[in-house]
């Protein structure tokens, strides 16, 4: 049942994630991006993290997501459908992305990995939890530090500063 | 007020129709007792203006005055100023096709003054009238006092609508309440005819 | 002659930040008029009040109707209020036909007017709560209006336009039994409109979501000739039953309701406490009236005139200082009627009101400048 | 800590209003009960009695065939019609009464101020829908008959609140 | 578990293969920002299946942490793109050309 | 347990407490305060905080370097001789951000994020844990990002940010790509452990752990300017605030040498064989292709970019022959203590010509000798020893390197040739410099003296005094640099 | 009599009849009888009494009322019949279309009005079902230049969001649909859905009032998602779990509202606030924003996204009542299953039974039920009160208030949650 | 249950479009609403950027307040003296937040 399971998830994960690079409408793009995510989420379900994966589906469907989808939705309607690529430009990109995944997954499918298997009871949430606080509790504050420094930056880039002079002093 | 058969008449000599038709109009040689108070009033405005301003009537609250167009913004200034009359309660158009003349009033009333309170100024002024109105073109013009009563804004664009009368320096002089597709006659003149009537 | 036109309400140039709204006149917040107000964002930075979808004509038509038949035209403007509406009308006719009117006929139209002035707040009132998302207070302004309305009918025998005022009086006397009856009623209107403090006018969210919003300064109010409660909400004691008493006004206590702050949540409060007031001068009204006597000066269908005359004449109504300014040249017609409408004076205030607001206080702003699209229109 | 206790209050008076009566009125099944007999008018003293302003009935023994009420009604709603009628009145020498179409009229009740032989007066009846608009103009026939009514509800003011009893 | 370790790894390489074409060949910077995550939820997920055979806790806890550093990234990227969007009315990368380069 | 007083726990403190106060003080000012009020805390942090690691190293609180601890971070020497460099780094921008980012709207953010960047740089050297390693990155970065994009309505510098923006997710992804590989080979994230699993690595798993290596290399890459990865390189510097510039170059990009020396280095020794080649050629290509490129370039922040890219290259000599010569780390480490001085010195120094002249194109330097002596002089001097003229501070560094490179030759035939790269490519670099020289001081007519920025003159004579000094007399930064290094051991070569 | 249906024929409506009959028919014998086939053919089915169930077998016992029970109670036990109905989509339908009915009646009696009164004879009890008819049977126009995929998916995408978020609520002990060891997390990210379908839908429509709506509904949802994940955590605290049916179970005792009375206020104003439920409906504020995001939906669509927001208000009140009412907790007041009827009834001279299958439920479940019922209906009913006694309130102040005083809120009670803990009133050593 | 969802919604909607009339002669009607007026300009552009710090504030938040989850469900097996870091965590993270509100709260500035 699981590999019927994987095969699907594999489908929408890597269907969805050209997808998401492909389709013409950035919209559909951010949705087929969920896909993707969502399908990770799925195969992380799969691999016994359910934590990860409900966090997975909590920040990366829930917020990120939403973040991406009003951004792409600031964006002009002609520029959502707007693509601007040259074929040579793609064909290079096609042989990048064989390269890589053929030479990285001949290295995978060479080495010593491909006979591994497990039958060891999966990691319980709570040792995450239990981590966070104790041995990694420094890159737990470092972690905070990352988050406010990245809220308090983003916001000054994002507000607006030509406003005194527009049209709002009536 | 006259008959319409005159109406040819009319036609050929605007000028001097409308300065015999004003004496006429108004008789006063009734002096009844007038309100005191509101004698004042209008003395005030004689007193500054002299035969610019014609004082049309004096009653209980209510003081009526014309003037001619060139100075209604003066008179309307003086109004505002001196006698602290401080917004307008509508602004009326009425159409005297006998004169040729349409005939724009401010009702003017005022918050301040509680002596005034009472009060209402009647400033009536005239702009001439042509029969084939092109608003805006013609010289069917007056005037706009809005930038000294604030509160004339909308009943000058309605008269200008309805009557057909440009004012001069309104900022906004657009339609208010007629269809975007009007394309008739401005409907409060007298040879707007309701069908049937 | 539209192409020389100056431009019809073609919009200024705007930047890609802002949105144009048309606001009506199909839409639930908006009444029979059209807001084209363009938003930057939540904020709106400019508002274009399109009336005119249900202009109807009606100082035209005046033009066509001796001087008692105008009476069921001139009151439809407002059909909740149609007794103020119609009141300044009849007292100009009254004097342009020379008519007196007997004292209890006085008493009767004081009574009546305040009725309808409290009915129409009472609609008013049930409009401001459902643009405020508060369905209750939509729907028992509505129901405890019929108290009053049914009072209007036993008196008028409609229920809404009455026709009940005329040159010369009231169309008929009061019915037997009436006095006990109205003070019933208003006494219990009187008891309901109290309670609707806890949900509505002292709720705390209601507080907080239109107090400081569109405020209106004195001087502004003032300037833009604004008058009824959005005047006296902005500090301005004047109230032409006070002021300028007509009828018997001047024989009855008044007081006048006033507010300092100018915002929304003042001017909906003001109407609110002139119910009160209403309820005290029927009671008064009812106390002082003669007892019998004759309502109504006999008058022929067609009457005449007495010559050439203008007249102006003002009144308290439920939106505020409604006049009528009637030129007779002497015949049976008038030659031309104007009515200067209080919700055509309070429009003016709303662009500038609404400018700079958020868009959610834009139903509470415009819903409180107590302006009624009919009225406005004629 | 005004905001909570405004909330609390109104949250109060929400739930005691669910103990308060209905004031619906239910009306196919109830109908308000009016003032008299309807709006009447006694041309002597120029003065009308109080009453429903609805459907009008008109009395032939009294009709003159005068038309003044049908001048009346042309400056407000032009709803009235005289027509020929079979019947011979001593008194209607032409044999014209009015015929009231009810989709113009605006029941003012000016015809009724305008009849000096006290022919038309106005009845409580105001149910006149009809699905065509034929239906809704009325023949001096019609109008002659007196409508049936039941009409018995009227506000009634308790502890409980008001509701139409 | 039926399935091996193999088969995810294999599935995380794809994703970074399609993530690094997205990168190369994309010139519209949200699209490009789409690659950038493909390629982040593809270690992400190398990550969480190796800790899944070891067993151990390390790789959830540092699959937790990359994926709220991405929330940070994300943030931050998408301001970026807003004072870009403001200032040039587009999102394409190539057609900011202030800098030669 | 990691002690509560240990070094980075304790910069931490200092450091994130006034970097997340700071925004909270300009709320309570209502942001009117002005830009120097907040430089002043944010410097006086950064004293405090470089005091207390001074503090530590005369107590010598400090343990060897390179020791694996049990924890995510490790309280040694390695650590605080990158804490001191990137302080040092951290203090210029602060100072040289004094005038420059005088008109910005919200300076408090600006500082704050400074520190903030600051404390992922130093975290980077202290961390012994893969996981934290990879957090201290990010924390470098991020702030970074929004550094570079700081000045809104400059179109160059929003451009700038988003390309640095994008490699830069790009190269922590592959970061993670790499730590997942390596992570699943050893089973642990803790540095120690993975030594020792890599010492024992199941040969079938050879290529994987090669893969990791070549991950790493190019994530960290990315940060560091190394050949195939510095596209955007240019770009950023040229288009990124000029004080930001600074600690991009000489800060950001020591930290990834840092985590290079402690995952690759350190980490992978048992590897060796197979990445110190790679390193090899990298490092002849970095600094080729950076000199070439800086000698084609017209504008003054460009052609520093490239030289940083070059001296990416110089260091990595020693990283490459590290295993086989003790030498080469220690002049890696060396020279990127004299870098970051050198380079942030010349940054500054063109932030200080901004600010006072708007001009960053070589052309329009002429007569700069005259106009700004101090500033011009301590460019010059950080110049020539980025090219490493003798007297200077730089020439040790470079020397210590080119020696290690000849050290190791017995074990690595191809080690001298990375020497000889090393030094034709400091006399081609000395082609550039000497014509910014030429331009700034026997060019141009005469011109009128302008005034110089007092902050940046205060860092132009810290970086003269610091160059001439350890020039003329080396012993105490040697000591210090010797006492840092860590010791490669190699006895688990193969 | 052109005013009721203006070209209504008789036959015409007979035909389209007869047509749809004609469909239902073609349609059920093509794809629906080979469906029954493979399903019977390849579905394992119970072992009943020692017997494999066959569709024979159960053909023949359906005839048989007493050997019919167990194959109801097999069909009970089967995750099909949790989906379909019990603790699943049926359950939560029935308690969405009650929550309809008691809403329009009881802010009908607030409000001093009747309320649905004529359909259906008693009170307009069938108003609902009137109101689906129509809405089915309404034509469904979609704006031009919309969207359509997203706009079409988008209602259906919410009501099965919505059924994913009801089957995370657990009604008795051990009836829950699915029972994750992480279920609290689980409603968070099904919680995250529906500002997503939200904004596509919005944005699909290609029309201004729908997209100022969709805006504002994603700024709401997203912003009060925070203050609810985070006054849920003092509970998280106190009973070191994340499963639902376990933190139900641990509040055997007395409920958690008791010790964490903060939390739960800031979890029932965010809570309506994520149902966009009077005073925070701002994206349908009708005064203002006609429908909000709903503007443009018609007919079923319409009807679908007005089922998928009852779901989740149930959703959600039963959320309420697991985490901090105590769930199924409360005194058994369900009559133990009469014994005779397991051995069977003497009804005068012929005796009925024994039934072997009986009883279908047992009594702890029959109880839990009737307690999540209760306490569900009585928060479902504090959720409806605010729409009669309180305005709409306007975005900024929502998001204000969300972001500053629940947030605040939420950690006062994630501290009270830790002050418990650590003083030893609950936790290990404490009351529980 | 989502699949079910669907399984079970996806019908309503065909039923619906089977049973529902339709009819496509007035274009009008499939304009999208804009109260009576022919619709002017794109109805997709609006953006209310007064609350994008919001939205900012959220994807941040979000992973602080599930952070915390993680901590929280552990916190019965953990020491007392691990609370410690979660508290400079949230330390960190109520500055970074009461600066973010600060900024959210001028609405002028978006």
């Amino acid at each position: 049942m699981a590999d019927a399971v994987f095969l699907a998830l594999t489908v929408i994960t890597i269907g969805s994630a050209i997808a998401a690079l492909e389709l013409r409408s950035l919209i559909y793009g951010s949705i087929a991006l969920m896909g993707t995510l969502g399908g990770i989420a799925g195969f992380f379900f799969l691999l016994d993290a359910p934590f990860v994966a409900l966090f997975q589906l909590a920040v990366y469907v829930g917020s990120i997501a939403v973040l991406i989808l009003f951004t792409v939705m600031l964006v002009k309607r002609e520029l959502i459908f707007n693509k601007i690529e040259d074929k040579r430009r793609k064909f290079a990109g096609i042989g990048l992305m064989m390269v890589v995944m053929v030479g990285l997954g001949a290295v995978f499918l060479d080495s010593g990995i491909k006979t591994i298997t497990t039958d060891e009871p999966a990691v319980d949430f709570r040792d995450i939890g239990t981590d966070f606080v104790t041995y990694y509790w420094p890159a737990l504050i470092l972690m905070g530090l990352i988050l406010a420094g990245s809220v308090t930056g983003a916001l000054v880039l994002a507000k607006r500063e030509d406003v005194e002079n527009d049209q709002r002093t009536n | 007020m006259s008959s319409d058969s005159e109406k040819p008449v009319v036609e050929a000599k605007p000028e001097e129709k409308p300065t015999p038709a004003k004496p006429t109009a108004k008789p006063e040689e009734k002096p009844v007792e007038l309100p005191a108070f509101e004698k004042g009033i209008s003395d005030k405005l004689v007193e500054k203006f002299g035969d610019k301003v014609e004082v049309d009537f004096v009653k209980d609250d209510r003081v009526g005055i014309k003037t001619s167009k060139e100075n209604v913004h003066d008179v309307a200034q003086f109004i505002r100023d001196d006698l602290h009359y401080d917004h307008a309660e509508s602004v009326t158009g009425v159409d005297y096709p006998a004169d040729n003349e349409i005939e724009v009033v401010y009702h003017l009333g005022s918050y301040t003054e509680s002596s005034l309170a009472r009060q209402v100024l009647t400033l009536s002024t005239r702009a001439p009238r042509e029969s084939n109105p092109i608003p805006g073109q013609d010289s069917t013009k007056l005037p706009s006092l809005r930038d000294i009563f604030y509160s004339v804004e909308f009943g000058e664009r309605e008269v200008f609508e309805m009557l057909g009368v440009y004012f001069d320096g309104h900022p906004d002089n657009r339609r208010l309440l007629l269809p975007e597709d009007w394309a008739d006659l401005p409907p409060l003149r007298k040879d707007f005819a309701i069908k049937g009537r | 002659m539209t192409d020389i036109m100056p431009p019809g309400l073609a919009l200024k140039k705007v930047d890609e930040r802002i949105m144009t709204l048309n606001v009506g006149p199909q839409h639930p917040g908006s009444g029979h008029m059209r807001i084209v107000v363009q938003i930057d964002g939540d904020y709106i930075v400019a508002c274009d009040p399109d009336p005119g979808y249900v202009h109807r004509g009606e100082e035209k038509m005046a033009e066509y109707r001796n001087y008692i038949t105008n009476v069921p035209h001139l009151e439809r403007p407002v059909i909740h209020d149609s007794c103020n509406v119609l009141y300044p009308y009849v007292l100009g006719a009254e004097e342009i036909l020379g008519i007196e009117v007997p004292e209890r006929a006085k008493y009767v139209r004081v009574i009546c007017s305040e009725l309808n002035r409290c009915i129409y707040t009472m609609y008013w009132l049930a409009i401001y709560g459902i643009f405020l998302g508060h369905s209750t207070m939509f729907m028992w302004p509505a129901g405890d209006r019929e108290l009053l309305i049914d009072l209007m009918e036993k008196v008028s025998g409609a229920r809404v336009t009455h026709a009940h005022f005329i040159p010369g009086g009231v169309r008929n006397d009061l019915p037997a039994n009436f006095e006990d009856v109205c003070l019933r009623q208003v006494n219990y209107f009187e008891k309901r409109i109290k309670e609707y403090a806890a949900v509505f006018y002292d709720n705390p969210i209601l507080i907080s979501r239109t107090q400081d919003t569109g405020v209106l300064s004195r001087e502004n109010a003032i300037r833009y000739g604004t008058t009824g409660s959005v005047l006296r909400a902005s500090g301005v004691d004047y109230d032409l039953r006070v002021k300028a008493p007509y009828d018997v006004y001047d024989e009855l206590d008044v007081h006048t309701n006033v507010m300092k702050e100018g915002d929304s949540y003042a001017r909906s409060k003001v109407p609110w406490l002139d119910m009160m007031e209403s309820c005290n001068i029927i009671r008064q009204a009812l106390q002082k009236m003669p007892k019998s006597g004759s309502v109504r000066t006999k008058l022929k269908p067609n009457p005449k005139t007495k010559g050439p005359a203008t007249v102006y004449k003002r009144v308290e109504s439920g939106r505020g200082s409604l006049g009528c300014y009637i030129v007779s040249d002497g015949k049976t017609e008038p030659y031309r009627v104007k009515m200067s409408v209080p919700s055509f004076r309070n429009l003016l205030a709303m662009p500038n009101l609404l400018i700079g607001e958020k868009l959610g206080n834009m139903p509470s702003v415009y819903w409180s400048l107590n302006y009624w699209p009919v009225e406005a229109d004629r | 800590m005004g905001t909570a206790t405004g909330i609390i209050r109104a949250l109060n008076s929400g739930i005691k209003h669910l103990a308060i009566k209905r004031f619906t009125l239910r009306y196919p099944e109830e109908k308000l009960k009016f003032v008299g007999d309807g709006y009447q008018f006694d041309p002597s003293t120029g003065v009308g009695i109080a009453g429903l302003k609805g459907r009008h009935m008109l009395f032939h023994d009294h009709c003159t065939g005068c038309q003044l009420c049908s001048i009346a009604c042309e400056g407000v709603a032009e709803a009235i019609a005289m027509v020929k009628v079979p019947e011979e009145q001593k008194q209607n020498k032409k044999s014209i009464m009015p015929q009231i179409d009810y989709g113009k009229c605006v029941f003012c009740g000016l015809c009724v101020d305008a009849c000096p032989f006290y022919a038309l007066y106005m009845t409580n009846d105001y149910e006149l829908s009809s699905f065509t608009k034929e239906g809704l103009i009325y023949t001096p026939a019609q109008l002659a008959v007196k409508p049936y009514l039941t009409q018995d509800s009227e506000i009634q003011i308790t502890d409980r609140g008001a509701t139409h009893g | 578990m039926t399935n091996e370790l193999i088969d995810f790894t294999l599935v995380s390489v794809a994703l970074l293969g399609i993530g690094i074409y997205g990168l190369a060949v994309k010139r519209n910077f949200i699209r490009m920002l789409f690659a950038v995550e493909i390629i982040i939820n593809a270690a992400n997920l190398s990550l969480v299946a190796f800790g899944r055979f070891l067993p151990h806790s390390g790789g959830q806890t540092l699959a937790l942490f990359s994926i709220a550093i991405a929330a940070a990234e994300v943030a931050v990227g998408l301001s970026l793109i807003i004072v870009a969007y403001r200032m040039y009315q587009n999102v394409d990368i190539a057609d900011f050309r202030s800098l030669k380069g | 347990m990691l002690e509560i007083t240990s070094t980075p726990l304790i910069l931490i403190a200092i450091l994130g407490t006034v970097g997340v106060i700071l925004p909270i003080i300009s709320i309570a000012r209502k942001e009117k305060g002005s830009n120097s009020f907040y430089a002043v805390i944010a410097f006086a942090a950064l004293i405090v905080s470089m005091a207390y690691v001074g503090y530590e190293f005369i107590n010598e609180n400090v343990a060897a370097s390179a020791l694996f601890s049990d924890d995510v971070i490790v309280n040694d020497a390695f650590g605080g001789f990158f804490a001191i460099a990137m302080l040092i780094v951290a203090l210029f921008t602060t100072v040289g951000s004094f005038n420059y980012m005088r008109k910005h709207n919200s300076p408090a953010v600006y500082y704050s994020l400074i520190l903030l960047a600051t404390i992922g740089m130093i975290l980077v050297a202290y961390s012994t844990d893969l996981v934290m390693l990879f957090v201290a990155w990010e924390l470098m970065s991020i702030p970074t990002y929004i550094l570079v994009g700081y000045m809104k309505k400059n179109p160059s510098s929003n451009e700038a940010a988003l390309k640095y923006f994008l490699f830069g997710a790009l190269s922590s992804a592959i970061i993670v790509y790499g730590i997942a590989i390596s992570y699943g080979l050893t089973g642990s994230t803790n540095i120690g452990e993975v030594i020792e699993g890599y010492s024992t690595l199941d040969p079938s798993l050879l290529p994987l752990a090669l893969l990791s290596v070549g991950m790493f290399i190019a994530g960290f890459g990315f940060k560091m300017g190394l050949v195939p990865f510095h596209q955007w390189l240019p770009d950023t510097y040229e288009g990124a605030p000029s004080p930001v510039t600074a600690l991009l170059a000489a800060a950001t990009k020591k930290a990834g040498f840092a985590a290079a020396i402690r995952i690759i280095v350190l980490g992978m020794v048992a590897l060796n064989l197979d990445w110190t080649l790679a390193l090899g050629i990298i490092a002849v290509m970095t600094m080729t292709i950076g000199n070439v490129a800086a000698i084609m370039q017209k504008n003054l922040s460009r052609m520093l970019a490239y030289s940083s890219i070059a001296h990416a290259g110089y260091i990595l000599i020693g990283l490459a022959v590290a295993p086989y010569s003790s030498l080469g780390l220690q002049g890696s480490l060396y020279q990127i203590f004299n870098h970051a001085v050198m380079k942030g010195a010349a940054f500054i120094a063109i932030a200080g010509i901004v600010t006072t002249l708007a001009v960053t194109h070589i052309d329009k330097l002429k007569g700069l000798g005259r106009r700004m002596p101090i500033t011009a002089l301590g460019m010059v001097i950080s110049l020539f020893a980025l090219a490493g003229v003798p007297p200077l501070s730089g020439f040790w560094s470079k020397l210590m390197l080119f020696g290690s490179a000849l050290d190791a030759s017995t074990a690595l035939w191809w080690a001298p040739w990375l020497a000889i790269a090393g030094v034709l490519n400091s006399a081609l670099s000395l082609a550039y410099y000497g014509w910014i020289t030429r331009k700034m001081y026997f060019e141009g007519e005469t011109e009128k003296r302008v005034s110089e920025p007092k902050s940046i003159v205060a860092v132009m004579i810290f970086s003269i005094i610091f160059l001439v000094g350890f020039g003329v007399y080396p012993e105490p930064l040697l000591k210090f640099v010797e006492f840092a290094t860590p010791v490669v051991s190699l006895g688990l070569m193969p | 009599m052109s005013a009721i249906a203006p070209k209504f024929k008789l036959s015409e409506f007979i035909k389209s009849l007869l047509d749809n009959a004609f469909w239902a028919v073609l349609l059920a014998s093509l794809i629906g009888l080979p469906i029954i086939q493979i399903v019977l053919f390849y579905i394992e089915m119970p072992v009943i009494d020692g017997e494999l169930l066959t569709p024979f077998l159960a053909l023949t016992w359906l005839a048989d009322p007493t050997r019919s029970l167990p194959i109801l109670k097999a069909f009970m036990a089967t995750d099909m019949f949790r989906v379909m109905a019990f603790p699943g989509f049926g359950f939560a339908a029935l308690i969405a279309a009650g929550t309809i009915f008691i809403e329009r009646k009881m802010l009908a009696k607030l409000q001093l009005r009747v309320g649905p009164f004529y359909c259906g004879k008693i009170e307009g009890i069938l108003q609902l079902a009137g109101d689906g008819l129509k809405l089915i049977s309404k034509e469904i126009i979609i704006p031009a230049k919309a969207d359509k995929p997203i706009f079409w998916a988008a209602p259906v995408i919410f009501v099965a969001t919505a059924a994913a978020f009801v089957a995370l609520i657990p009604v008795a002990p051990g009836w829950v649909v699915a029972d994750i060891d992480l279920g609290l997390l689980g409603v968070f990210a099904v919680i995250g859905f529906f500002p997503i379908i939200t904004i596509l839908s919005a944005w699909s429509a290609n029309s201004k009032f729908p997209f100022i709506g969709g805006i504002r509904a994603l700024f709401q949802m997203v912003s009060f998602e925070i203050p609810l994940i985070l006054s849920l955590l003092g509970v998280v605290i106190l009973t070191g779990t994340l499963n639902l049916s376990e933190i139900a179970a641990s509040q055997s005792s007395f409920p958690w509202i008791v010790f964490l009375p903060v939390g739960a206020i800031v979890f029932f104003i965010t809570m309506l606030a994520e149902l966009e439920r009077i005073p925070f409906d701002l994206p349908e504020a009708e005064s203002e924003i006609v429908a909000g995001w709903l503007t443009e939906f018609s007919g079923m669509m319409y009807g679908l996204v007005q089922l998928g927001t009852y779901l989740k208000l149930y959703a959600f009140a039963g959320l309420f009542v697991v985490l901090f009412l105590g769930g199924w907790n409360g005194p058994m007041v369900v009559p133990p299953f009469p014994e005779e009827l397991l051995v069977g009834v003497e009804l005068g001279p012929l005796t009925v039974g024994p039934f072997p299958g009986l009883p279908l439920f047992d009594q702890e479940m029959l109880n839990g039920t009737l307690w999540f019922v209760l306490k569900t209906v009585g928060v479902i009913f504090f959720i409806l009160l605010p729409r009669g006694v309180f305005p709409r309130i306007r975005i900024d102040m929502l998001l204000s208030l969300g972001w500053t005083k629940l947030i605040g809120l939420a950690f006062v009670n994630i501290f009270i949650a830790l002050g418990l803990l650590y003083a030893g009133v609950l936790g290990p050593g404490g009351l529980q | 249950m989502f699949a079910f969802g669907i399984a079970a919604m996806a019908p309503a909607l065909i039923i619906s479009r089977m049973v529902s009339p339709r009819k496509r002669s007035n274009p009008v009607k499939f304009l999208p609403m804009e109260c009576g007026q022919v619709p002017s300009g794109e109805g997709r552009t609006h953006f209310m950027m007064q609350y994008y710090p919001y939205i900012l504030m959220f994807v941040v938040f979000d992973v602080m307040a599930i952070f915390l989850y993680a901590w929280g469900s552990a916190l019965l097996e953990l020491p007392k003296s691990a609370t410690l870091p979660m508290m400079g965590f949230l330390a960190i993270m109520f500055g970074a937040m009461a600066f973010a509100l600060y900024q959210s709260g001028r609405r002028r500035i978006w």
